[in-house]
């Protein structure tokens, strides 16, 4: 579904965020995607929603070079794209129901639609009591779930979560996986930048490790670091 | 567009309006005092033009025939006179009728009739209205031409001053509602620009959640328009009242003040505002989006 | 405040007017429109009621002379005309004279004397100027009552107009110039104020860090100050050059026109704008900013 | 230090954000905030620094009402907290060591100090080599690094810290932990709210737990959990 050949970022002042890119994820994988803070995580997703366009190499989506994307094609092929932004990026002037309507309002989803899935979601985040708040008016985990809701409500083909569970205690976080969880069984391919050393451990998915822009392992049914791939199940 | 996104602009549109309401009333007010400032310019400039004009129109030539042309013929000349072209009108003043009007000029106690002991030493005389001022030495010239004149008068000197300066005051007039118009262009878009500004971050969101450049710009569009036409509307009431008063306080007090009370022109200029700011508000939102919508 | 708040301020204040380039830009073109609109509008009101000033002063009374008082008392009558209070200048014209200003106005063809026989039927004549219009009733009045005069004449309904007129402007300019007094301001503090708007967070954000209110402001204070008087001195520059042309091309067209060119006046309007956009700009931008100080 | 005498906050909509909370904090303690999203950790942050004034209750700072301070003193009382707020709240116009030299110049440090103690704490928290960086310019740990960095720069006596790992990766999270470890040694009281389990439990600090704007649970040397209690040192 998404492939990385030979990807290079850097941005303004020089900082090379990403270098030398090699990857491929398949429809339907979930891949977590770690490394320590400034490791490109974030960038290596800015790409594929095409928010930055890499300095060098080539990157596929389906088979179609992001690159070489007309700009009128850019908001439909982000309509497949589900993103949960790791500063949430909420729109601030209007309520929770509001936000994530929008996401199917800017896709011509008709209004029924919309009335029935949007209090749907928001339940499943456990925001359901929230839904006439403004994002400045809910907790940092409250408007993180915000966010995971407006990145699901349609269905998209691709899920990018840029570290969903920082601001979620753990218990919240667990619910949070499960959810995501499912959504990978319908088939939504995911890909997952996160901190979160207990449920890269517990979930036993593809771990691709970033350090200083390269990627340093890439393991199917990965732990957070190498020692953690040895014990299964520490939970 | 699909009926769906139609009716989210709207409503988004009206959402926002309502939402930011300060910033709002100072984009409507910024609008509203932008018109009503270039408005108040084109009915001064209009106005000072058309009293131009009617000063203009106010010019004539002192015609005065030789002595010995009979009452008949000084009559029958007027015939003559009328068809010479750029003659609008044409008034006799026979010479006991200049005599009185000369007389009256030093007031009733100095007693000319009596001192001349009835002889009349003032010529018969036709006043000429001309079309157009400029055309006033050239029609001159051509009534000097005729035997029956003796000599004529039209304050050349007053005739080119009035034609220099009225020029003056039309092309003056056009800098200045040129230079209104920009300022005021400029001003109702910066507002503008600057209310879209403190959305740049909702505006890019949109982009990345996957709105398209239409799907965001129609309720910036809409609402602009009601902000543009607000406006506009409230300094066309603020125009139409103010312009009544003082055309009344001027008729009231300064009757001969030629003024425009034609209503067909005020309008007109009204529609032109309302239509003027309706744009301006629409444009100047929809441009001022664009600048964040490329990520 | 300490030394280094002070200079914290100004480094500050210069560092915000370059990063938020645009928007200083567009704060900096609104001040200086709204100041040449201002400045143009006081210019056009001064120079309109100068005009108008200028045509009062062309009032005169025309003062006929009893035709049994002899040329030596006719003259002597001078002294006691100037003593009258309100009264300016006062010019004596012989009879000859105002026979042969007659005639002129009739073009030279017209032999008046000549038809006349020698006989002269009109008064010696006294010009008076008033130091006011508005005394010139009174003062005729005051004339009219010595034995010396015989009628006098100052065209009553002409007088009355004109009072009427420049009375009207007068009240006109100065609803003009207070209107567009109010429109500038606002303009002017409505443009700060949203670019102020665009900066609430940050605001806010040195409040919860521990900056007092004083130090919060200083620099957006500064910052005002400076949009406001390079806004300020621009408008001063357009206007001063855009003035000088205007006023050469009126003089060179329209001669006779009476304009302001006292430059005295100019650099009082000019320094009145520069110390009004200054201080618009530090005081909108200050109170802008108290609106987001209380967290 | 820090007293709470029934202390309730309740927001616009009705939210009873923190209900009769009575708690007092002394000097030099370090105190970790845990529960789960939306429980009142950040509102309880909040109440401290005078963001928000309580419904009810009284709150006291050194002995002196919080609520009775008036207006002029606030940035002040301030000045001697050090926040790293959940959100960051870094000036977006400003570069990394401008925000960071911001709290020193605010309250009116010599230029001396500023230019001896900024550099310091950057390195501190891993950033020297971004402090000509802008905020946007960072990734989200960096972003959060630069919040601590600002709110330790002027050696608070109290430090508020909101949720300051959950944008960081373990190891980076450990390293700033040791750092706020240090800073209590030095004698500096601190409030953190956190999400991580890990390092609740391996800091055997006090710990407060909210739970729908109740205190349910305030143990010493605490672990996350009622279970996580028993055991010590599991790493
Ligand atoms: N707009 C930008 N301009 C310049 N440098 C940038 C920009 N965005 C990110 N960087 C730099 O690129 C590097 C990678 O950033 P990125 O956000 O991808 O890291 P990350 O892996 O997401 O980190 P974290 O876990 O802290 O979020 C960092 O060093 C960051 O400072
Ligand atoms: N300004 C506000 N107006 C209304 N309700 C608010 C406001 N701020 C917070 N709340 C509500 O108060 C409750 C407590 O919020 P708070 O931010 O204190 O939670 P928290 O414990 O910090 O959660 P998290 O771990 O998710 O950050 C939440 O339900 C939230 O929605
Ligand atoms: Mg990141
Ligand atoms: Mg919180």
């Amino acid at each position: 579904m998404i492939q990385f050949f030979n990807v290079t970022k850097e941005y303004d002042k020089g900082v090379i965020a990403l270098e030398d890119i090699n990857l491929s994820i398949n429809k339907g994988e979930f891949v977590f995607l770690v490394g320590p803070s400034g490791a490109g995580k974030s960038t290596f997703n800015r790409l594929i929603i095409r928010e930055e366009l890499p300095t060098q190499g080539q990157l596929m989506y389906e088979g179609k070079s992001i690159l070489r994307m007309k700009k009128r094609e850019v908001p439909y092929f982000r309509r497949k794209i589900g993103i949960v932004f790791q500063d949430f990026r909420l729109l601030s002037d209007r309520t929770v129901y509001e936000n994530v309507a929008f996401a199917l309002e800017a896709m011509a989803a008709p209004v029924s639609e919309v009335k029935y899935k949007v209090p749907q979601v928001l339940e499943m985040v456990g925001l359901d009591h929230k839904h006439d708040a403004f994002p400045q008016e809910l907790s940092g985990g409250e408007q993180q779930r915000v966010a995971i809701a407006r990145a699901i409500v349609n269905n998209p083909s691709l899920l990018i979560a840029d570290e969903p569970t920082g601001n979620l205690d753990p218990d919240t976080s667990l619910e949070i996986m499960k959810l995501l969880n499912n959504i990978n069984k319908r088939g939504t391919t995911i890909i997952m930048a996160t901190h979160d050393k207990d449920i890269v451990n517990r979930m036993r998915k593809r771990v691709v490790v970033l350090n200083k822009g390269k990627i340093i392992r890439d393991v199917e049914k990965g732990g957070y670091t190498d020692e953690d791939q040895c014990h299964t199940l520490l939970f | 567009m699909k009926i769906s996104a139609i009716r989210y602009s709207f409503r988004d549109a009206f959402r926002s309006f309502w939402r930011h309401f300060g910033i709002t009333v100072a984009s409507i007010t910024t609008v509203a005092i932008s018109l009503l400032i270039l408005g108040f310019t084109l009915l001064l400039v209009l106005n000072s033009q058309y009293i131009a004009g009617f000063m203009e129109s106010q010019v004539e030539i002192n015609l005065f025939l030789r002595e010995d042309i009979s009452r008949q013929d000084a009559r029958a000349f007027e015939n003559k006179l009328t068809r010479i072209e750029g003659v609008e009108l044409v008034e006799f003043i026979p010479k006991e009728d200049a005599l009185k009007l000369m007389e009256d000029s030093y007031g009733k106690d100095v007693d000319i009739t009596k001192a001349l002991g009835g002889n009349n030493p003032l010529p018969d005389t036709y006043r000429v209205k001309v079309v157009d001022v400029e055309l006033v030495p050239q029609v001159a010239a051509t009534i000097e031409k005729y035997d029956e004149v003796e000599s004529l008068r039209y304050g050349q000197d007053f005739v080119n001053r009035l034609i220099n300066f009225t020029n003056w005051l039309r092309n003056a007039g056009l800098v200045v509602i040129v230079g209104i118009l920009f300022a005021s262009l400029f001003l109702i878009t910066t507002t503008i620009r600057l209310t879209v500004f403190a959305r740049k971050k909702e505006i890019s969101i949109m982009k990345y959640v996957g709105a398209t450049n239409l799907f965001i710009r129609a309720p910036f569009f809409l609402e602009g328009m009601m902000i543009g036409l607000i406006g506009a509307l409230i300094s066309v009431v603020i125009l139409y009242l103010a312009y009544g008063t003082v055309v009344n306080y001027a008729l009231s007090s300064v009757p001969f003040m030629p003024l425009i009370t034609d209503k067909t022109l005020l309008y007109q200029i009204f529609g032109y505002l309302l239509l003027g700011g309706t744009f301006l508000g629409a444009m100047g939102s929809m441009i001022a989006v664009r600048k964040y919508l490329n990520v």
